[in-house]
């Protein structure tokens, strides 16, 4: 999986709309691909859909209509057991972080390798590390009910990525954290993304896709996808 | 958790402060229920023992003219009704000499008695597992013969059987009520505890945690929950139940020499903790597995 | 909520599906528990009605010479010896001119009979009151006195009376048993449905409202669940009653010819669902109380 | 209340340290009063402790040591009947939201009010109309768990000021939504300001704050409060 070759599309939507209920469409005929090994940011107003639409992405609901092709699969008609296995390839950080708040920063992040099977000497190994780099070496050991809100989003982050994911999807990383911390975070998207993740990142902070300009941009308003870039 | 990892809470959610709680609750109940059973069936059994075997009817003699003759008739007529009701085996006029024989002790074996217008039994055997109600039939005869009279010992007892039949009726009833409330409790108790836990399941379910690795570890926990509450259930019950039987003993002073639980009564309580905790696990893996059916 | 403003989940949450269902098993049961103790008390109240009085013991006639003279004899010591039991009022041995106008339905009013050594009976009054083991008078006396036995009938009785006695007392330790656990329950659901709104209680805390807006809210939702989960575990319980006793009546054939519960009882029952209700609405009145007094 | 001339202090920390059970020293020796009707942005690393001095602000929390002046109330030595009647000149925005689950946005919003005893006729008039304002005139029967990020923040926003507070406290009040948004809600803020209402804004949002430089700035660091500006 790490050697797919760059340029195919790791992720496809085709005619997809999704309602919540008997609600209005949230989104309408979204089609695109993303490109194996490509990096996204994805903007639009408070209440477009960038929530949902990243929802799609990490199997979390299903569209409405239209069709959602993953890692070359067609979600609608791969088998239940299966879908397991595609998610352990995708990280995600939840917009509302979603921490279990009776584990440990350390035992939350340890999550997605617990989930499949990864050693405990391992764990041990690779989870502090990581904690230490978003800046927590001091917080292993915190419940997140003592965490302030940048802690968190940065325990969020730590366990999306600490099972390097094929693909990566951030739902506003750095909406509780300072600019320091946010460009720290952002390196360490694109040194991942170098590595062969593709990311998306849904995000308010305009100064933020400004300075990472050079990574393309959807948009979404009015149900729709554009590009921009 | 058996040694496996588990990434549940531990402490301190709904789950884990109820479940225990109403596992040993409803161990504890049906502990009492069905040791109540049991010793109610003792009992039962104790008193058929008794009342097994013959009931006497007495006929007194006629008197004026052919007093012999009229009290033979009253004979005939009581052996006839009573032939009649059903379950009952044999009926057995005793005759003269077997009644001066029975009555040997009370007035001495002069010749005097001989001519005496003794009254006459009849020996009737009853089927142990018919249910007779000797009361209504020694109503019936008394009415029916004049004379005729049913041993008033056997009626108390008959009506005592049927007392404890019913009891233990009863018993057995209220056993099974208690042990399907049981079951809906836990199963109630463990759902509810998973509906609160639903987030958990989520957010384990879109890290990609095949849907076996959450249900056993809820499994498990349910498990390890309901055996501890059980087993605080029995613990508990143990002395009550002592207690409650020595009471017993001490109040009712040998009417129900006693009243020890049989082994399989051992059994099945000691058994009720391993029922609720299996119970527990087994609606905790099905509420998990019927959650996570219902996520894409 | 009594047209109320509430700014509480109203259904859904942990408390809500719990504590009405708990609350509803636990009236179920205090009302089981309740009218088996009324009931009792009844059956009882019966029995002990058909023991009181007299008990009648017979003396055989001793035989060989001097018969009468130890007959006589014989009917002195039995006399002394009941006399003795604590709870006997008198004894009275009855001349042998009552004896044979007792006996004289069974052997006619011969001249012939009065020659006869007859049985010779004594009456016994016994005082209601007093738990007197006739089972082991009886026993005593027939060692003591040969040819002396106590009338079968009312040693049974007095065995029942016993075992009823035990029932009550049990019953009543039952009834004590239960209420507690339901309190207790009641109690425990309420105080883990308010930690589950920990949140909710801060927020209001937090914008200013005042303890009792708050604690009211939670009392008031409390109470409205305690009473429905108490009233539906009372409809429950109004029919299981009904068909246990009518399945007590059709079974027994009238050895207890009704059980139905006294006014009291209804009142008793009656109450409490209202019962469940104020204890539920009282701990969360203390909890949220409690809970606040936590907060700065 | 609303008439307290301008200056005068409204709420004054003396020599305050707050610790959380036997960690280290959150806050210490903070020393710093806000005047009647002035607005300061509070910014600082995520962990320094912004949330946590807010939480002093706000009655959540009893500092360690050193004295909290609120409304010209020593809080030590207040009673504890009379401290709901400050709660309410005071609105805050959680950095959490902290909405109830179980009530739809516009009784959300309505909660200070009801609190209050106001009268149902006034709630159905005014909490739909801050609500429009704010964006969210389609949600207004919406529940917390249907609403996006940006919107759930805009509902505690509304929370916080329906009730014309003497003192807003806003922890992190435009991290979930976007520029033209955040920059509305800044306007409401300035607007409260000039009502009357002593605003404090703890953000990591540099961008909103150089915009609104025009107003003072405490900075958190190493447990001590600095002045910028
Ligand atoms: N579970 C749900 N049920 C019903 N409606 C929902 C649900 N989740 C989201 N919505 C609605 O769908 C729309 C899009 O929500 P979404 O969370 O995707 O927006 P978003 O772009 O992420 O916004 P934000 O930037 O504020 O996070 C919103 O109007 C929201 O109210
Ligand atoms: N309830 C608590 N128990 C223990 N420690 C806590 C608690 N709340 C906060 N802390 C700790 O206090 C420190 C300051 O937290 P606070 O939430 O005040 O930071 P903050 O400045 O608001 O950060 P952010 O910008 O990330 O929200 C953090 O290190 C945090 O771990
Ligand atoms: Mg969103
Ligand atoms: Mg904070």
């Amino acid at each position: 999986m790490r050697h797919r070759p760059r340029g195919e599309n790791i992720i496809r939507f085709d005619s997809v709309g999704l309602r919540y209920g008997l609600g209005p469409e949230v989104l309408r005929d979204v089609t695109f691909a993303l490109p194996s090994g490509s990096f996204h940011f994805l903007t639009g107003p408070s209440g477009a859909g960038k929530s949902s639409l990243l929802r799609l992405m990490y199997l979390g609901l299903r569209p409405t209509r239209g069709r959602v092709v993953l890692f070359d699969r067609d979600i609608a008609s791969t088998r239940r057991y299966e879908l397991p296995a595609l998610r352990r390839r995708i990280g995600v950080v939840f917009q509302e972080f979603r921490l279990l708040d009776h584990l440990t920063a350390l035992d939350n992040v340890a999550l997605p390798l617990r989930v499949r099977g990864v050693r405990e000497s391992e764990i041990r190994k690779h989870v502090p590390e990581l904690l230490s780099w978003v800046g927590l070496a001091d917080q292993l050991g915190a419940k997140p009910s003592t965490l302030s809100g940048g802690q968190k989003q940065r325990v969020a982050i730590a366990r999306a990525v600490i099972g390097r994911p094929d693909l990566l999807l951030a739902d506003e990383p750095t909406g509780n954290v300072d600019d320091h911390i946010a460009m720290r975070l952002m390196y360490l998207f694109e040194e991942l993304n170098k590595l062969g993740t593709t990311i998306v990142v849904a995000t308010h902070n305009e100064s933020l896709v400004s300075r990472f300009a050079h990574n393309p941009r959807l948009h979404l308003e009015h149900g729709q996808v554009t590009r921009v870039n | 958790m058996f040694g496996r990892h588990s990434d549940l809470p531990l402490a301190g959610d709904a789950t884990s402060r109820f479940l225990p709680w109403l596992v040993a609750l409803m161990v504890f109940l049906a502990a009492m229920a069905v040791s109540g059973a049991f010793a109610v069936n003792e009992v039962m059994s104790r008193w058929d023992h008794d009342v097994t075997g013959t009931v006497t009817v007495q006929v007194l003699p006629a008197g004026g003219e052919r007093a012999e003759a009229a009290t033979d008739e009253r004979v005939r007529q009581a052996v006839d009704l009573i032939r009649a009701v059903p379950g009952v085996l044999a009926v057995k006029a005793l005759d003269k000499a077997r009644t001066l024989a029975l009555l040997e002790p009370w007035l001495g074996g002069t010749d005097v008695v001989r001519d005496l217008p003794l009254p006459r039994l009849i020996d009737v055997t009853v089927d142990p597992d018919a249910r007779i109600d000797l009361a209504e039939v020694a109503d019936r005869l008394s009415h029916a013969v004049p004379g005729a009279a049913l041993d008033d010992h056997r009626v108390w007892l008959s009506r005592l059987i049927n007392l404890s039949r019913t009891m233990e009726w009863l018993a057995i009833v209220v056993v099974g009520l208690i042990g399907l409330v049981t079951s809906a409790t836990v199963v109630y108790a463990t759902r509810t505890g998973m509906a609160v836990h639903h987030d958990i399941i989520e957010v384990l379910h879109l890290i990609g945690a095949h849907d076996d690795y959450i249900a056993r570890q809820f499994a498990d926990r349910a498990f390890v929950l309901g055996l501890g509450g059980g087993l605080f259930g029995l613990a508990m019950a143990v002395p009550a139940l002592s207690a409650l039987g020595w009471a017993a003993r001490r109040l009712e002073g040998g009417f129900l020499p006693s009243i020890g639980l049989p082994l399989a009564g051992y059994v099945v309580i000691g058994l009720l903790p391993l029922l609720a905790a299996g119970l527990a696990m087994l609606t905790a893996r099905l509420t998990v597995h019927g959650a996570l059916a219902r996520m894409p």
